[in-house]
């Protein structure tokens, strides 16, 4: 089972992964979408920074669990 | 600003200048004689590109006036050698790598020229040319550079 | 960009007053210009009319008399005294000053008398000159007037020097026996300014036990160069050592009036000239008791 | 390892721009005067942040002299950037329109007969601001409610970087120690000796060329083309010396923008030199960066898990601050095997000067912090510094999960030199002590956020009827002897004499595309380009050799030193040049062309080759004043196979000055976005009496994807110095100094609180 970012689509094999590339990417269009999710891009990534335990990272890769299409592996 | 007379012999080549007061030496050299050698790298006469030699000892030439020199002998980079010759100090130069980009080389060979001139002590050297800034060396080529030469090394060689 | 102005060249001292004398309004005199041309460059200085008296030739000599001391002439060069033998000879601590001043160009070209008309309280040459009792001469059309070069700094960059007045002679007196001076200048790059300085001269009572005099001159620490008065006094009269020398170096920190800037703070400053002022008098207080000879270094 | 023979190769060669150089001949930029040429200045803006209300310039358009005055509203009004393939990150227009962000912004540029003439009239130019609050902190600018800079950028941050791989959270349970520091690297200026400079010719074909000092003519060439709305090969741009780098020289700058827009209004040439204020306090700068770093060791020192996260300060715009961001998070785990590592970067805009590229790339200040910190590790763990390295040293064939793959790497035998080196100091006096720290470094980049769709490297050559050799190379010599290196290697390759070349290079109109000189990449990557144009031009004259020479089949051919011969029989053989002769002729009266080129193909995420190195700094610590002394400073450096010892050495001398200077004296201090010493004489450099005596010892390794076996060697030497001399600090006192530069005042006072405690 992979994942794909709701954004450019690309294929990742898990949701952290994920989780990484959405903040990797982190231009408008990727903020705009974890923004309409409730939590605020910006504060996920300073919890990241700031705290220790890859907090921020987690809270987002719970989101794409729920919301990321599943695809299967070919 | 009324402009000035000025006698300059500069690398044994005599010059009347009429000079606005207000020129330095460096942009007298620079630009009215086009000694492009003598470079500039600050304002505040503390990097040494622009070291010539005066009556024979190492000034900045850009903390002197033009007009304050009349009269007197200039050297610059150009004029430490004839024609397609090098000094002694110009070749261990080469020899050791003591340049890198070349923009301090100028003022530095000039320091060192003096520095030579003036019966050097070989630990003195860093002294010599403790007024020169240069970024790229790390200043220890142009020590060992200048040591060569100090203690005799090229004594046969050059002009 | 330097501005306009009207330059004359002077060659000997009555024409310098002259001319001084003539443009009272707004002149600035150029010697050597080590330090003046860097303030015009930047457009701080913009006098109308520039007298030049770096080929008045009867304002650079030095002269040793082993009676009379040492005159030096304003318009010498640092190089000059640097290299000159008398000096050398009476006067050692001089020439470790000098060749720790700025670069050898600056030093070929610069003058003393130039250096100490700037009025910079981070002169090289000022407080070991202090030290040793210095006075400087000035002149002007109406005559000559000495001063300690101690009185001779008003204010940061302002000295004594009136309006058509001129820095001609620095005089410094014969060594006195069982005296010594020393210097030390902090800095991080050898040959920068000093972040602080300290010049220190103590003469020993006959007994060669006591302390006669001493003077502790800081650089750099206050808007002149300054003598710490009150530490001075807690070394006359008594006998020295390492635990005295230890207070009195606390004094001097107390005493001093540094400021903060991007090289240090105020309270580094302080710890400098702590440990800068235990460190020289120990030197000074050590050759004084051996020698009768003013100077860093034994010969 | 198989052992080389060159003849070429690992001599000492003088630089072949050495002669120009000594003899003061060598015309850089700053030396350029063209007929009928104009002199520009640039009004900068006072405020670090404020809204350009109006502009009059009419006052200093009517002053004599004066040929041209333009603002923002005369461009094109199009922002620029280097990382070209994101749209967000080109955002600066150079010339200021509606907002300004940091002091020392160009709001308005100047021609005029003479450069007096036009620094009067910038003070003619009236300038109306809204002075806005500024940011100036990354700590603070990323806080909610900080004024912000750019429209698109909210909270002020401009670029976020991850990397990550094995299984941090797993490593840090399982370790015995767990340590975590805070760390503060400063500032720097790249105090190149030619301030930037540029002299722009326009003439009314439509075609404008560019004189000026620079890394990389390439780059240039196509941003200036872009801003100004010209085609590519509508501007030429040509840089034969560049006075120095340092990586500040491959951005467009103001210089060059404004003399080119105002060429290009007066069909008359103009030069604009930057004063060495303006080179302080409005050219780009080393990242200033707040570095938290927990670490987790098993209690034999063997790493586990590392965490790094980073804020840098960066300025008003991105610049190449991205790839400073980027390559600090991955060197911050160089060059050890850390079995998970985690690192989170981003780089918040302040009104602040932009900060940029700088030797060592973002890689000084990860290697300050982590070396710092592996010493502090070893010392609560009473593990010897040398050994704690070794045990997690790379090694040849490592792989740096998801990012490098490491082929050739001498760092464990660096770190056996070193060893050997501090045991032969002996007992040390007191209050002084040895400090060590590992690096390295990579041989170019492998990104493309340029989005350049050419070769990263190209060279073409010709060989002429008198077997002299024209070798075109885009590299860009910027005093670190590329072009001494392409000769060396064009002429090993060829088997001619490095007097046989002819290097022709800094001229976009006659030389290939090079992405120029930075992040490490001339000598691996031209250095290929080269090699493989000298590879394939050898080809064509032994085909004519070997027709003359008639060998048996199976016998090669091989050319050393201007001899074609036969590699058994190397006394059967023909003059280089005699054979050149005929194949000339055998062409048609063609010279002998070949091209070369080199771009990494599947070479991992960051370079293609790492260099490796350990250096050890001996130094004094004054505890009266705090004042440190340098002593000894011993390097064991693994860059493959040298090319020139003379430049090797060079640059390893020169990286010591630079990076002692960032250790412990440079620096940049602010108050509200100015920079206080923009000067040389309060920005203190090392000078010739500040340098400790410097012992090289070469390590070789032989690097298979670099020409002959060499890789990177001078931007990487910049990468242990700061640390080296914090241990040195940290070993003679026992305080450890996280706050670059560790200057008197901070040992002094650091030496007080430990009395107290």
């Amino acid at each position: 089972m992979s994942y794909q970012c709701p954004v450019c689509e690309k294929i990742w094999p898990d949701t952290m992964e994920l989780a990484r590339h959405v903040f990797g990417v982190g231009d408008q269009t990727h903020k705009d979408w974890v923004n309409s999710k409730g939590v605020n891009f910006i504060e996920l990534l300073l919890i990241q920074t700031m705290e220790p335990g890859n907090k921020g990272y987690k809270t987002l890769a719970e989101i794409l669990e729920r919301d990321a299409k599943k695809v299967e592996e070919s | 600003m009324k402009k000035k007379l000025v006698h300059l012999t500069v690398n044994e080549e005599y010059h009347e200048l009429y000079i606005s007061p207000r020129k330095l030496l460096v942009e007298i050299l620079r630009d009215e004689l086009d000694l492009t050698g003598t470079k500039r790298g600050c304002s505040t006469g503390s990097c040494g590109a622009c070291t010539i030699l005066l009556d024979g000892a190492a000034v900045k030439s850009c903390s002197v006036l033009a007009v304050q020199v009349d009269g007197a002998k200039v050297t610059t980079v150009e004029g430490l050698a004839d024609g397609a010759g090098l000094t002694p100090l110009q070749l261990s130069f080469l020899d050791h790598g003591a340049f890198q980009c070349g923009f301090c080389t100028s003022g530095m060979l000039m320091s060192a020229t003096a520095f030579l001139n003036e019966d050097p002590v070989s630990e003195d050297i860093k002294k010599g040319i403790q007024g020169n800034i240069c970024r790229c060396t790390g200043y220890n080529s142009i020590l060992r550079a200048i040591r060569a030469v100090a203690e005799g090394k090229y004594e046969d060689e050059g002009r | 960009m330097i501005h306009n102005f009207n330059y004359h060249r002077a060659t000997t001292v009555q024409e310098s007053l002259s001319l001084l004398e003539k443009f009272k309004e707004d002149y600035k005199i150029i010697c050597g210009g080590q330090s003046l041309l860097i303030l015009m460059r930047q457009g701080l200085v913009a006098p109308e009319n520039l007298v030049d008296i770096k080929s008045v030739k009867e304002m650079s000599y030095i002269d040793y008399d082993p009676k009379k001391g040492l005159k030096i002439g304003a318009a010498t060069t640092h190089r000059e005294i640097e290299k000159s033998p008398e000096i050398k000879k009476n006067y050692p601590v001089l020439v470790e000053m000098e060749e720790n001043l700025a670069s050898v160009q600056t030093r070929n070209w610069g003058t003393i008398g130039g250096n100490l008309a700037h009025g910079d309280p981070a002169s090289d040459p000022a407080p070991i000159l202090i030290a040793m009792t210095a006075t400087v001469k000035l002149a002007n059309t109406n005559g000559e007037r000495s001063l300690l070069l101690e009185d001779f700094f008003v204010d940061i960059f302002e000295t004594a020097l009136e309006e058509g007045e001129l820095l001609i002679e620095i005089q410094v007196p014969v060594p006195l026996k069982k005296s010594a001076v020393a210097y030390e200048k902090f800095n991080i790059i050898k040959n920068h300014q000093g972040i602080v300085s300290v010049a220190a001269s103590i003469t020993m009572a006959e007994d060669g036990i006591g302390c006669k005099d001493a003077r502790i001159v800081l650089g750099a620490a206050a808007a002149t160069p300054l003598r710490a008065g009150e530490a001075e006094q807690m070394l006359i009269g008594k006998k020295i050592d390492t635990k005295l020398l230890a207070s009195v170096g606390k004094k001097a920190s107390e005493e001093c009036d540094p400021v903060s800037d991007i090289h240090a703070t105020e309270t580094y400053r302080r710890a400098l000239v702590k440990a800068l002022t235990i460190k020289i008098m120990k030197k000074a207080w050590e050759q004084a008791k051996t020698s009768g000879r003013v100077g860093g270094k034994h010969t | 390892m198989k052992k080389h023979t060159y003849t070429v190769i690992n001599t000492p060669i003088h630089n072949i721009d050495g002669i120009a150089k000594i003899t003061g001949r060598a015309e850089y930029t700053f030396d350029i005067t063209l007929p009928r040429m104009l002199h520009g200045k640039i009004l900068r803006s006072p405020y670090p942040h404020g809204e350009i209300i109006h502009i009059d310039t009419s006052k200093a358009e009517r002053l004599k002299g004066v040929k041209a005055v333009l603002t923002g509203k005369d461009t094109l009004g199009r922002k620029q950037g280097i990382w070209r393939r994101f749209k967000e990150l080109c955002d600066e227009e150079i010339l200021a329109r509606d907002k300004v962000r940091y002091i020392g912004e160009p709001v308005a540029t100047v021609a005029a007969v003479d450069e007096d003439t036009a620094e009067e009239a910038l003070d003619l130019i009236e300038v109306e601001y809204n002075a806005l609050p500024g940011a100036f902190e990354p700590l603070e600018a990323i806080k909610e409610g900080a004024p912000q800079l750019h429209e698109h950028a909210e909270r002020n941050i401009n670029v976020t970087r991850h990397i990550e791989w094995g299984d941090v959270d797993e490593g840090f349970k399982k370790a015995d120690y767990v340590r975590e520091d805070w760390f503060r690297c400063s500032s720097q200026a790249h105090v190149c000796m030619e301030t930037h400079c540029a002299v722009a010719d326009y003439t009314p074909e439509g075609k404008l060329t560019v004189y000026t000092s620079t890394q990389s003519h390439y780059y240039i060439k196509v941003l200036l083309a872009e801003i100004l709305g010209l085609r590519e090969n509508d501007v030429r741009v040509i840089s034969r010396y560049t006075g120095g780098g340092f990586g500040s020289k491959f951005e467009l700058d103001s210089a060059q923008f404004c003399c080119s827009i105002l060429s290009m209004k007066l069909c008359q040439p103009v030069k604009i030199v930057l004063t060495r204020e303006e080179e302080f306090s409005a050219t780009k700068r080393r990242t200033p960066m707040f570095y938290y770093i927990r670490s987790g060791v098993k209690k034999d020192g063997a790493f586990l898990a590392k965490e790094a996260r980073v804020f840098t300060e960066g300025g008003a715009y991105t610049a190449m601050g991205a790839t400073a961001l980027y390559l600090t998070g991955f060197f911050q785990s160089f060059p050890y095997v850390w079995p998970s590592y985690r690192y989170d970067g981003y780089r918040v805009y302040t009104n602040t000067a932009p900060t940029s590229a700088m030797r060592g790339f973002g890689a000084p200040q990860a290697t300050f912090c982590a070396e710092t910190q592996i010493d502090l590790i070893a010392d609560e763990l009473g593990i010897d510094p040398i050994d704690i390295r070794r045990k997690n040293a790379m090694y040849p064939g490592y792989e740096v999960p998801g990012q490098a793959t490491i082929q050739s790497c001498g760092l464990g035998q660096c770190l056996d030199k070193i060893d050997d080196w501090i045991k032969s100091r002996g007992k040390l006096p007191p209050n002084r002590g040895i400090g060590v720290s590992a690096y390295g470094f990579m041989s170019g980049g492998i990104f493309n956020w340029f989005d350049t769709p050419y070769a990263f490297s190209s060279a073409v050559l010709q060989i002429n009827i008198d077997g002299k050799v024209d070798l075109f190379v885009g590299s860009q010599d910027m005093g670190q002897g590329s072009n001494t290196t392409m000769a060396m290697i064009c002429a090993e390759e060829l088997g001619v004499k490095v007097e046989d070349i002819r290097l022709h290079m800094g001229d976009t109109e006659t030389c290939p595309v090079d992405l120029g000189a930075w992040g490490s990449r001339e000598t691996l990557m031209q250095g290929n380009a080269v090699k493989m144009a000298a590879s394939k031009a050898k080809q064509q004259i032994l085909e004519f050799a070997t027709a003359k020479l008639a060998p048996n089949i199976v016998y090669d051919l091989d050319i050393k030193d201007g001899w074609i011969h036969l590699i058994a029989r190397p006394e059967r053989g023909l003059s280089f040049y005699d054979v050149v002769k005929e194949a000339i002729r055998g062409k048609d009266g063609q010279p002998i062309i070949a091209r070369g080129h080199y771009t990494p193909h599947r070479k991992g995420m960051i370079s293609p080759a790492y260099s490796f190195g350990v250096q050890a700094i001996e130094a004094d610590v004054n505890p009266d004043t705090g004042k440190i002394t340098l002593k000894n400073c011993v390097t064991a450096h693994d860059c493959g196979q040298v090319i020139n010892p003379l430049g090797v050495e060079g640059q390893l001398e020169g990286a010591i000055a630079m990076a002692a200077g960032y250790g412990f004296t440079e620096d940049l201090p602010m108050d509200e976005g100015k920079i206080l010493n923009p000067n040389l004489v309060d920005y203190m450099l090392l000078r010739a009496t500040e340098m400790p005596e410097t012992k090289v010892m070469e390590v070789e390794t032989y690097e298979p994807e670099g020409p002959f076996g060499a890789k990177e060697a001078g931007e990487g030497l910049t990468n242990p110095t700061a640390g080296a001399l914090g241990n040195a600090v940290f070993h003679a006192t026992g305080i450890s100094i996280k706050n670059l530069p560790i200057t008197p005042e901070k040992v002094l006072n650091a030496l007080k609180e430990k009395k107290n405690k």
